[in-house]
């Protein structure tokens, strides 16, 4: 009961600041907590990037296999994500399978790199309808302090344009490795940008206490020409058509921000 | 999306293969109080799709520790039929059918009065029969009328509807062969009392501009969709009332 | 408590009844519910159907895939069945993986299916040991009213009945899909009547009431010549020799009015 | 069943290619109390099926939720050894293991006086090491003496033998190879001073007079297991006074 | 509260005998309890073992069947060992997936087996890359009365060597098998021997009421030359370096005491 | 241990493959503090390896029927990350990884004061971010600062290493290539102060010389990195002493 006095105290207090245009961490309503990016910290891994969004931190590693491509789309390699929210972020993940919110952040990172067509699949495509390159983009979630979502869609970009592919050839079907690595193709640099409703108000980059007294959560990832490839309205709440449309605009601005920090001229 | 071009969706006059225009919803059938058991349900034909919705609740938390002292607790559960698609579906949930199933209940959330069922629980089954594009945005429609039907209090009725981008247009209510091989899909539900959406997601690309036509196209589409509602469930009442009459009759 | 004091009264209620030969919905002991069956109801699907008994309703669904057969029979098709007991369909019903319900209800769907070799597997072998053509048939439950066997036994005799399969042509190993169909060869008619036993006499299709106060379940599937083709005991009671006989002569005569009703002339 | 016919199974005499007469069981060998920890055992050979049964209550159930306030929760887990056949089964429990369970578990629900423990529960396991063509039927037969073992009172001790059609005969005891070859196949659980049938199971197609015959030989075989488990507790009851004797006298 | 009592009378009672030498069931602290062996228990399996252990009772069956081999080994075959804690065995024992007790149980009896290399695994090679023999040996504990793991390696070797492996031929990629069997070739004979420290002292073959005193537990495996081939210690507790030294000394004339149960000269 | 030696990994001066003398640690980096959830936290980088760990507690224990009247329930999770390996790992606990949570946790029951918290749960949580030969070793290392860094009253801290035998010497901390290669890998876990050995396996073969010679071996190892993790707390301490000391001098 106590707890939850405070957390209401709490709750009203960032309601507050909002409406001020203010916020607890003293950032403004459209500014992200500080960013840093690290590439290749794994390097037995294809490609790999750890980011921090102030306390919260990702790491993402990609692994490169062979596999079979699937049968509607013979022609291309295959791109999967997947997110962990390891216990070691958070008091509140448990081990286990996916739950909903995992399979979601994985999702909506996943549909980001998909529909902005960041990796050329047709280019994993070995032998068409046989065999092809799998790219596994995994998201390990190492510490929880809110916005996981853009966090880990910018380090798998940067783990992306980190990645190298071993050389092959083809011989009688089966495929060799040959000496040496070139990069993994990517041709599209797609950015999330989140906003929390607090108060009917749009804030960007909500911190895990802004996440807890949100009413809703609206994801827009925005790829390098400035078009909008994905999107994901979450939490309990709505938003108002011209709240989305305002929200383009600042992901847009906040998107370009981003992508310099890992995107090298 | 896939890219591949099997077929040309839009002619020159703007019309798509199935005879729409761009701004032309499917041809939807709904139906209010279809399964026995449920305390409400509802069936949707929009195109190919056939969807069935049931609602429980409220009713008692099982298991219990998930009760809530202040509210219901909504849940929601969105399926396919093995057979519902082309390649037969295995039955057990997917990761999408996971990710839908959260996304639906969050559109729910701010319809339903669930601080009006403290220690409940409302559970909203959508099944997919025949899937035919849009089935989470039919799925919507029809829950929001179970809903209605299990006499739980609404600010509004939650009605959805998608659009999209197919060879360049701006198109409503995008069908199975526009989504698989269009430019973008834009799936939108909305509270039209309350100009509140409360689902969003998008696959594909489309420009601030074009995204902007979209949702307000999306949005007209769950206008139209929020009229054929109400008529269903004007029509159930008519068909209770009748039934009453003739009982009292009898 | 009360609750349980209302079930006891009703229990009480409709065993006097059957004793008087008569049953709470005014059917006779043998009767059926009235029954509808409607085929052809999910177009996409290669074969399906809709049948209510009563307020029970089941919809079965059949697709048609390509798979490997089995080891030990590898000139044969692949028949299989699988029941949902769909969260739709009753409040008592959970999601989650197949429980002993719904793996009891598709094996015995399957029984008189397999047992009675209404489909010929044999036919749909397209290269021994390597490709056969897989049946999949669903059995949905969208309302529980009790006799889920009999109706899904039902819709997956219609369904089955209502397949189309896709012409197809084998072109060095890889089967080819040619235009059109011809339907799925369907050489029995197996069909499935349940008792009840209540208060020691035998009752036909028992609605969900009298499932709940029933002694013992008894479900016979008679094939089209009238030979038993497969038998399930289930509920806690137990039965006579003289009442198992009893139950197949009647079980004979209505599994040949339930099968006028799916099998056209 | 499948049809192919590998190999004669009956001769012209009506002799099995096991030497057996038609109706004739194979060998049983019953024994009770096979087991330490468990509060009632057996273990049953009947041809090459090798069975061992237990039975652990009654006990507090658990989890506590499932507890009947009214009577014992009765409980059965069929499950077959991975080595148990021709082929490795997963140890994991098929579809086939969960259907036998419940079937099995129904067939001793009017066995147990289950009214004389409430709120515990019952467990019996059975564990199949070889199998070799009914092995449901031995598993019941076996776990109706661990039943008796663990001293749960009982209306009756369940027997259970199956009948089945070969090559146009009608058989008791159906092993393996005829089940695998056969037309059809009646497990059959039976308590004789009751007459009393408590599992009742058919693959195959049998008319009605090839059926009744069927069931009337299958509950033969019954009366004979019966006798047999009688013997087998008996010599159990015997060994138990004696070794009490023993103490005494030392 | 009372049979915790009685637990800690009895825990007294264990600590005070063998601080004394001595033991519940007067066996000496390096003795084991009566050992039986039986092979060939399961005419079906290609081999197996049955062994007691006082009342501990393990069976063990070998089934190998045609498989594909690890890509990173190609020209070997696969040994597979797993453990189930069946629930005939004690009331503790649950129904349900491995969990960590029977997968170290597994695990402590595989690495036995292959460490010493007691299978010729490159014999079990038919087609490198692509076929080869799968061992699978299967652990299934019938009665638990404490040390299921030198139980179940004892019965494990056993049964290994009563495995017969079918004769085959390879004709254009496809094995047939001919008629006859040779037996499995077994190079080494690993036995293991279980401690438990109770009172800062070492016994071997810990029953059950033992083990549930014990401070920790040390397994030592020994091959036929009397090296060490596994170690694994379990429980709560710790070992003094001499301990396990002392404990080095006595495993390997235990083992090779029960090694001469199970291997013929 | 696979037996194809695929490169020589000593040469003739005794001097490894990646240059160190046999008796020599990989170059070994020791962060305490490292993430902020977590109530303790470590990382560890030894050769290759990168390992991150964490623990929560004294907690209430969920689900609270785990809870014990008498202390608290320590648990413990090692598991790798799907990158961490050359071929992608599922990131479904594998049986490894199952076993290996179970020693682990063994490992430290004989160190922490569970006494101390009845009713709670300690969770030890250990993610393999790269592997390089020697993770669980390692990843105790680093466990055993996290609790430290979390407050956890400990008899002594536990350092782990191990020792194993390559192309014929006893060599200490082995690395994933002289793993793979090597004829035997014998991974300690040790508390100095009490002279205690919390962790011990083995894989390959040893005769009882070599045994004693790597286990003596193997206690030296963990000596010496019972040294760096005293520093690494120390740096800890002095860091946290000297953000203290700036913030009262602002």
């Amino acid at each position: 009961m106590t707890s939850s006095i405070i957390a209401r105290v709490r709750q009203k207090r960032i309601e507050q600041l909002i409406s001020l245009g203010k916020r607890l961490d003293e950032r403004g309503l459209t500014d992200y907590r500080e960013v840093q990016v690290e590439v290749g910290v794994i390097e037995k891994a294809e490609g790999s990037a750890r980011v921090r969004l102030g306390k919260t931190e990702v790491l993402v590693g990609i692994k490169i296999e062979l596999g079979a491509p699937f049968s509607d789309v013979p022609d291309k390699g295959v791109l999967t994500v997947n997110a962990e929210l390891v216990p070691l972020a958070s008091p509140t993940f448990e081990p286990g399978p996916p739950n909903e919110n995992s399979i979601e952040l994985a999702r909506v990172v996943d549909r980001g790199i998909r529909e902005s067509e960041a990796i050329d699949l047709e280019k994993l495509c070995i032998e068409p309808g046989k065999k092809v390159f799998i790219v596994f983009v995994d998201v390990y979630v190492l510490n929880y302090d809110g916005n996981l979502i853009d966090a880990s869609a910018l380090a798998a970009l940067a783990a992306l344009l980190n990645t190298k592919l071993f050389k092959y050839a083809v011989k009688e079907g089966e495929v060799q490795i040959k000496p040496g690595y070139k990069p993994l193709s990517i041709r599209n640099h797609p950015v999330a940008v989140t906003f929390a409703k607090i108060n009917d108000k749009l804030v960007v980059d909500p911190g895990l206490e802004e996440e807890q007294v949100m009413e809703a959560r609206l994801t827009m990832t925005i790829e390098k020409d400035g078009k909008i490839c994905a999107l994901q309205k979450g939490g309990a709440g709505y938003f108002k058509i011209q709240q989305i449309l305002e929200a383009g605009k600042i992901a847009r601005k906040k998107a370009a921000e981003l992508r310099k920090l890992v995107v090298k001229k | 999306m896939s890219k591949k071009k099997v077929k040309k969706l839009i002619n020159g006059k703007g019309i798509r293969y199935d005879g729409r225009k761009l701004n032309e919803l499917r041809p939807i059938k709904l139906e209010v109080g279809v399964l026995d058991n449920a305390d409400g349900s509802a069936y949707i034909e929009q195109g190919k799709n056939k969807i069935l919705a049931a609602v429980y609740g409220p009713k008692e938390v099982h298991p219990k520790h998930l009760a809530m002292p202040d509210r219901s607790l909504l849940r929601c559960r969105y399926h396919m039929a093995p057979f519902s698609v082309e390649e037969r579906k295995s039955p057990a949930p997917s990761r999408r059918e996971k990710e839908l199933s959260k996304v639906i209940r969050e559109a729910f959330e701010p319809s339903v009065f669930t601080e009006y069922y403290p220690r409940t629980s409302i559970d909203i089954v959508i099944e997919v029969l025949q899937a035919d594009g849009g089935t989470r945005c039919a799925g919507i429609t029809a829950a929001s009328l179970a809903l209605a039907d299990a006499g739980i209090p609404m600010r509004d009725l939650v009605s959805a509807c998608a659009a999209g981008k197919v060879e360049g247009h701006l198109v409503l209510d995008v069908a199975d062969l526009e989504d698989k091989q269009g430019e973008a899909d834009v799936p939108v539900a909305y509270m039209p009392n309350l100009n509140a959406i409360t689902l969003l997601q998008m696959d594909g690309m489309l420009t601030s501009e074009e995204f902007e036509q979209a949702i307000n196209l999306a949005v007209e589409g769950c206008k139209q969709i929020y009229q054929l509602q109400k008529e269903a469930l004007k029509a159930k009442y008519v068909e209770v009332k009748e039934a009453k009459k003739e009982d009292a009759e009898q």
